[in-house]
Formats: C-alpha cells, structure tokens, sequence
C-alpha cells in the first residue's frame, strides 16, 4: 500500500514536470539552422529525395553503422540466451492444431507478395518513404508467415548468418571505399549522382539501404526464428 | 482541411490513451493486453502521419507494433502459465 | 461541393472508429476484442487514405499498403495463439 | 468534367464510410462472435474498397497504388476473417441463443478433425 | 487554433509516459511490465517527433508537391524523425532482449511473478 | 521410384509454375512502381528472379490458370457477379443491423464443393464470405463448413446450390 502511495506520488510529480514542460512550449514558425542547411542541401549534394534517409545513410551514417551493430549484437544475445532451451529434435510434441488449408494456400500465395513489397520499400528508400529498417521488418514479416503456417519449420541458420555477414562486409566495405574515391567514410559519391526523382540516383544510397534491409532482415529473422525453436514450458 | 485532421488527431489521441489503460490493466488477460498494446503503436503511426512524418509512421507500422507483438505472442506461446499472475 | 462531401466522410468514419472501440472494450470474449481490432486498423486504412487526399501527398500511400499487410499479420497471429497453434 | 469526377468521387467516399459506420453499428448489435465477424467482414471490405474508389476518382494519379491496395485488402481480409472464426470455433466461443444448428460441432464429435485443446 | 496539433501529440505522448511508468510500477508480472515498457517508448517517441513539427508544413520528401528550390519554406525539421526512426528499431531490440530474459527466468522458478526473484534483494 | 520421363515432367511443371510466378511478380512490381522505365524494369526483373526461385513453393492467381478465351470470358463475368453478390450482401446485412428487432438465425452448414485446385479454393471460400450471410469457418476435403446469418435450409444439397454453385460455375471454368 505505501508503495503503491509511493508510485502515484512520483508519477505526480513527473506530470507536473510534463504540465509544466507542455505549457512552456513555444512552437517555431521556421526551421532551425541545421534543419535549413539540410533543406537547402540535400539535393544537390546527396540528390535523394527523401531528406530522413539522406540524413540516415549519409550525413549520419556513422550511426546508422552503430545501429546495426547494436541489432546484430541484440540478435546474437537473444540466439546466446536461448541456445540452451533448443528444442531436441526427437523431443516429445504436443498436438498442434493443423493450420488448415485455407491458411496453407494464402501463405503460398502472399509470402511472395510480401517478399517483393519488402523490397520495393528498401529499394524506393530514397524516393519515398521507407527504407532498411523498414523494408527488413517486413521480409522478416513474410519469415513469420511461414513459421505460422508450420510451426516446426526450421529456418536455416546458415543462410541467415551467411547473408547477414556478406551485408556487414559489404556495408562497411562501400564505406570504406567512400574514403578512397569521394569525401569520407560512407560517402554516397562513388557513383554518379544522377538525377533527383530517378530510381538510379542519389549515388551509392540504394545499394547501402538495400545491403541495410537484407541485414536487417536477417538478424530479425533469425531473432523469430530462435524464439520459435525453444521449447514449451 | 485542418479542421479534419485536428479532429482525426484528437480521436486517435483518446482511442491511444483507452487502449493504453487497456493494456496496462492487471485484471486483463495477458494477450489481450499485449494486443491493445499493438493498438497503442498502430494508432501511434496513423499519429505519426498526422505529424507529416511518413518515414517514422512506417517504421512504427512494421517493426513498433508489427514485429514487436510478434514477438511477445511468440514467448507467450512458449509460456503458457504465465498468462495467470 | 467535394470538400464537404469528404468531411461527411471523415465524420462517418469517426463514428464507426467509436464504435469499434466501444466494441474493444466491451468484448466480453477475447474473440470479440480481436473483430474490434480487425476493424478498428482498417478503419484506420481509411483514415490514412483521407490524410493523404487531404494532405494532398500520394507518397502516403506506401504506408497504407504496409499497414494492411502487418495488420492483417497481426490478427493471424493472435487467431493462431487462441487456438494454441504455436 | 473534372468537378463531375469529384462529386462521383465524394459519393463513393460518403457511401464507403457509411458502410463501414454499419458494420460497426452491426459489430456493436449482434448477439455472438460469428455474427460480429459477418457484420465486420463484409462491410469493411466493401466500405474500404468504396472509399478507395473514390479517392481514386478524386485523384486519378493515385490509382495505380489504391487499385494495389484494394486487390491486397480483397485477398487479405477474408483470409483473416475465416481463420479467426475457425480459431473461435476451436476454443468454443459461446454462439447466441438463437443459433439453429452447427454441423461442424457435430462433425467434430464424430471424428477427431484437428485436436481441440 | 493555429498549433494544436503539435499540443494533442504532446499531450498525449506524456499521458502515455506516465500510463506505461504506472503499470509498469505498479505490475508483479514481468511480462506485463515489458508491455508497459512498450507503451511508454510509444509516448516518447511521440514526443520526439511532435517537437520536430511544425504549424503547416509537409513531409520531409521531396516530389511535385515540394520543388527543391522552396524546399526551406515548405518542409518540417527531418532531423526528429532520423532520431525517431533508430529509437524504435533500437527499441524492439532491447523489448526482444527482455522476452529472451523473461522466457529464461520461467525455466528457472516457472513463475513470473517478479517478488518471487528474491536472490538479488538484499 | 520415379521414373525419368516422371522427373522430367516434374521438371517441367516446376519450370513453368517459375516462369509465371516470375511474370506475376514482375506485373506487381511494375503496378508497385507505378512507371515504366528502363531501370525500374532493371531492378523488378532482379527482385522477380530472385524471389521466384527462392521460394519454390509460391503460387500466383496465373498458376493453375486455365489459359483459354473460355477461362477469359468466365472470369470477366465471376467479378461481374462477384462485385453484384459483395454490395448485394453489404445492403441486407445493413437492413439486418439497422431494424430493431434483429432478425438472425444463424447457424453452421455443411456444404460440398466439386473444386481440386488450390487457388480455386481459396478463391470460393474468400467469395462465400464476402457474400451474402454466409462466413467459411473450416475446410476438410470436399466439404465446406458455413456459418450462415440467416439459415434457409439445413440440407446439405439445398445448402450447396444456395451458397456455393453461383461461383463454382465461373470457378470451376477458370482454375479447374
């Protein structure tokens, strides 16, 4: 009972900071300096259309490399925690109800379709919304579709470790290249910038968030894929 | 058509912050909480749009909500006692 | 003469978004709460086509189609936990 | 001729949204699940596809994707529907008074079609 | 009239900070305290990007609507929503990290209740 | 044992449900994109590819297609009817919802199809539940299990000719 006292008055006094922190705020009418910098910018020296993904691969890109480190990390840390409730092969099974058949077809049917949205969004990253990360959820999405439908599948682990580690020398590979033939680390310059609008354009971009989404992708899949393989409790 | 869109904002805020109560109720069963959570991000990305943030609207819409309730139903399955408190 | 007809539009879908919500939160079977789910995110599909007329951005879209896809993902899912499928 | 477009367009759109605002009137009035799910099926996909239509007569540019978008929703949203009101069946959601006759209960009785948890 | 946009998202990504703090306080079981750890990242994301917006402006994407040379005048702050975006990847890596860690504490006690994991108190 | 005029036939359907799998997935991307030009058909063709012989086991709306003018006509005229049975459906279940009394007797059915292919199925079963009343809840063999809003008949032959004949007619033309 104290504690639960003790909670409400805490949250309390956080909803007075947020009171007060709502009623101070004075909303802008123009963008800051750097906002307008990249306003300003971003077309002639990244050509992507869309300014979220330019700031995410090229003037930020260092972090994105940070970012999928930290998810390949998680994804080896889940596969780690986990290595030990692995459901034996020859363990006993509860009956699992069947999927059906109308089930069976429509995953016959929609994996594919999904597949391809995936790509669309990770290949369109710098015209339109979406990107990488975007487009690897919703490969992994097709992964979990599959696992639905059987869920005593076995997803390979070596295809899924094998493609997530040739986009991780891959990525820092064009990066490093970036160094050499343009102005530094992950520098999109290595190819022509083309034309703003055009599917080819904006330099190295869909090839880096392509590599991102495949990498993506794959630790989410492999992540789903380990969590379906442990054991009932 | 600004009128519309505050409008759209103010339900989605309301609906975002019944689901969240939902979700967050001790007395509620486990999936159910975890599903008006996913409702919570849902909502959140349709918000995320009203915002003119396309790009984080679908990134809450696929890994936020998506993968994320995927994954707790996928631990729950595993864990079936622990739908009881 | 169309503006006011998509207000009419906006509002009706409003009052259906209520109303599935009502439905949410009564649903005395988890069943129940799954069909208000269904309908609320496509009501929302709604919604988000009417942002992007509004807004008048068709680059929108893309997230309307990405929305029906993990939805959908999203009801199967929690249909297959129910009947313990997984 | 562009003003005509867009007060076809507009009615479409009224007459989507209304469907879907009787769906949801259904999904609040009906008696048990089952019915819920009829209610909400039919009348979102109907509702939603309208709508998409109309949006599409008021924006002609647009239609490629909202075509894409209502050809995803026709295949989807069915599928969803049977699997969920299989998945009720299964745990043995309560159907309403009125309910005349359930042949899958009694198929079911009789031979094993899938193990009821 | 003119900003109320940006007060609505505010406003209810704190109240959802503060819904998601609460349960997850105030809940025994560990799995629903990740649920609570969810709906609070939801509220501040909301807030982070709510801050970045600005009254009357469009997407940060660049097409007919938004022609380069008024880019400056016409678009919102994208830097909030590059922010945003790693935020939620990040943040289902961390919620996967604590269903991993829940999935193992249950093999250990079978309970999840987390009064019951007395062997840190001290 | 198969034996290799067997393996080779085999090889042969494979094949060919890749190549129209490919050809399906090049025409949605092409809708994805939304415009035709030399490098979006680039990039379709690569993803197409790679995806159609990644995933062996997909199947499109063309795969078991019946390419014949007969199956052309029939399916013209199964969306003609089928887009008549969704609004025809849409306005009695309004009529159901909006009247006071609710006047509903519902109940599951059992009703046989004559269908063998797989997207034919599917097909009739998403059509039973988008049309009037009438929702598939399971699908075992040649039977169909209906939950039906309003129950006319409980006789499984009555049943079929009143839900499932007016789409098997077209179905059964276009996918066998």
């Amino acid at each position: 009972m104290i504690r639960r006292l003790f909670v409400i008055l805490l949250l309390l006094g956080l909803g007075g900071v947020f009171a007060g922190l709502v009623a101070g705020y004075s909303p802008d009418d123009t963008l800051n300096l750097t906002a307008r910098y990249y306003a300003d910018h971003t077309a002639q020296d990244i050509g992507a259309a869309n300014i979220v993904t330019a700031i995410i691969v090229t003037y930020r890109g260092l972090d994105t490399l940070g970012e999928v480190t930290v998810l390949f990390l998680t994804a080896a840390i889940v596969g780690l925690v986990l290595a030990q409730s692995r459901r034996k092969a020859d363990a006993p099974q509860r009956p699992l109800p069947p999927s059906g058949e109308l089930l069976t077809t429509g995953t016959r049917l929609l994996v594919p379709l999904i597949l391809l949205l995936g790509v669309y969004v990770f290949v369109n990253g710098h015209l339109t919304p979406g990107g990488g990360f975007q487009g690897g959820a919703i490969l992994a999405s097709a992964v979990l579709m599959l696992l639905l439908t059987d869920p005593l599948l076995r997803i390979g682990h070596g295809l899924i470790a094998a493609i997530e580690s040739t986009a991780g020398l891959l990525f820092v590979g064009i990066g490093v290249l970036g160094i050499v033939l343009a102005g530094g680390f992950l520098d999109n310059r290595i190819l022509p910038i083309g034309d703003l609008g055009n599917l080819f354009s904006a330099g190295a971009i869909p090839i880096i968030y392509s590599i991102i989404g495949l990498k993506v992708g794959a630790e989410f899949s492999s992540m789903l894929a380990t969590l379906a393989e442990t054991e009932d409790l | 058509m600004t009128p519309m869109l505050i409008g759209m904002s103010l339900l989605l805020a309301v609906t975002m912050v019944v689901a969240g109560v939902l979700a967050t109720r001790p007395s509620q069963a486990l999936s159910i909480s975890i599903l008006a959570a996913g409702l919570v991000s849902l909502l959140a990305s349709v918000q995320f749009l009203l915002l003119a943030a396309p790009d984080v609207a679908m990134t809450e819409a696929a890994i936020g909500s998506g993968l994320t309730t995927f994954l707790f139903f996928f631990v729950l399955g595993r864990i079936r006692g622990g739908d009881r408190d | 003469m169309a503006d006011v007809l998509v207000y009419l539009a906006a509002t009706l879908a409003g009052v259906a978004f209520v109303l599935a919500l009502i439905r949410f939160i009564l649903g005395p079977s988890s069943a129940d709460r799954i069909i208000a789910f269904d309908s609320l995110t496509i009501i929302s599909i709604t919604g988000i086509v009417l942002v992007a007329l509004a807004e008048g951005r068709g680059i929108y879209l893309d997230v309307a189609l990405v929305y029906a896809l993990l939805s959908f993902l999203g009801v199967i899912v929690v249909a297959r936990y129910i009947e313990r499928g997984f | 001729m562009s003003s005509l477009l867009a007060v076809v367009g507009g009615i479409l759109l009224v007459g989507g949204t209304a469907f879907l605002l009787f769906g949801a009137i259904g999904l609040v009035r009906m008696p048990d699940a089952y019915n819920r799910l009829q209610a909400g099926t039919k009348t979102t996909t109907l509702g939603t596809l309208l709508s998409l239509a109309g949006v599409a007569c008021l924006h002609p540019e647009w239609a490629l994707k909202l075509l894409l978008i209502g050809i995803f929703l026709l295949f989807t949203n069915p599928l969803s529907s049977q699997v969920l009101a299989r998945a009720a069946h299964r745990i043995g959601v309560k159907k309403a008074p009125q309910t005349v006759v359930d042949r899958l209960e009694e198929d079911l009785a009789e031979k094993d079609l899938g193990a009821r948890p | 009239m003119a900003p109320l946009m940006a007060y609505i998202a505010l406003t209810t990504g704190f109240v959802l900070i503060l819904i998601g703090l609460y349960g997850a306080l105030t809940n025994r079981n560990i799995l629903r305290m990740i649920v609570a750890f969810t709906v609070a990242n939801t509220g501040v994301n909301l807030v982070m990007v709510a801050i970045g917006y600005l009254h009357g402006r469009t997407a940060p994407i660049l097409d007919a609507a938004v022609p380069v040379e008024q880019a400056a005048a016409l678009i919102i702050d994208p830097l909030p929503q590059a922010l945003v975006l790693t935020a939620i990847v990040i943040g289902v890596g961390v919620t996967a990290l604590m269903l991993a860690y829940a999935y193992r504490l249950y093999e250990t006690k079978r309970t999840l209740d987390i009064s019951q994991y007395t062997e840190l108190k001290w | 044992m198969e034996t290799p005029v067997e393996a080779k036939v085999r090889a042969m359907a494979r094949t060919r449900s890749t190549a129209v799998m490919f050809a399906t997935l090049l025409l949605f991307w092409l809708m994805l994109i939304g415009n035709l030009t030399l490098d979006a058909l680039i990039v379709g063709v690569l993803a197409s590819l790679v995806i159609a012989v990644l995933y062996p086991n997909g199947i499109s709306f063309f795969t078991e297609l019946r390419a014949t003018p007969e199956a052309f006509v029939a399916g013209l005229r199964y969306y003609g009817y089928f887009f008549k049975e969704l609004v025809k459906s849409n306005l009695r279940l309004t009529a159901i919802v909006l009247s006071p009394s609710l006047p509903i007797r519902p109940g599951i059915v059992k009703v046989r199809t004559r269908l063998r292919s797989r997207m034919g199925r599917l097909m009739l079963a998403n059509s039973i539940t988008l049309t009037p009343g009438t929702l598939t809840v399971e699908m075992d063999s040649e039977w169909l299990y209906v939950h039906w809003t309003n129950v006319e008949s409980d006789d499984i032959e009555a049943a079929t000719g009143a839900i499932v004949a007016g789409f098997e007619r077209y179905l059964e033309v276009i996918y066998g």
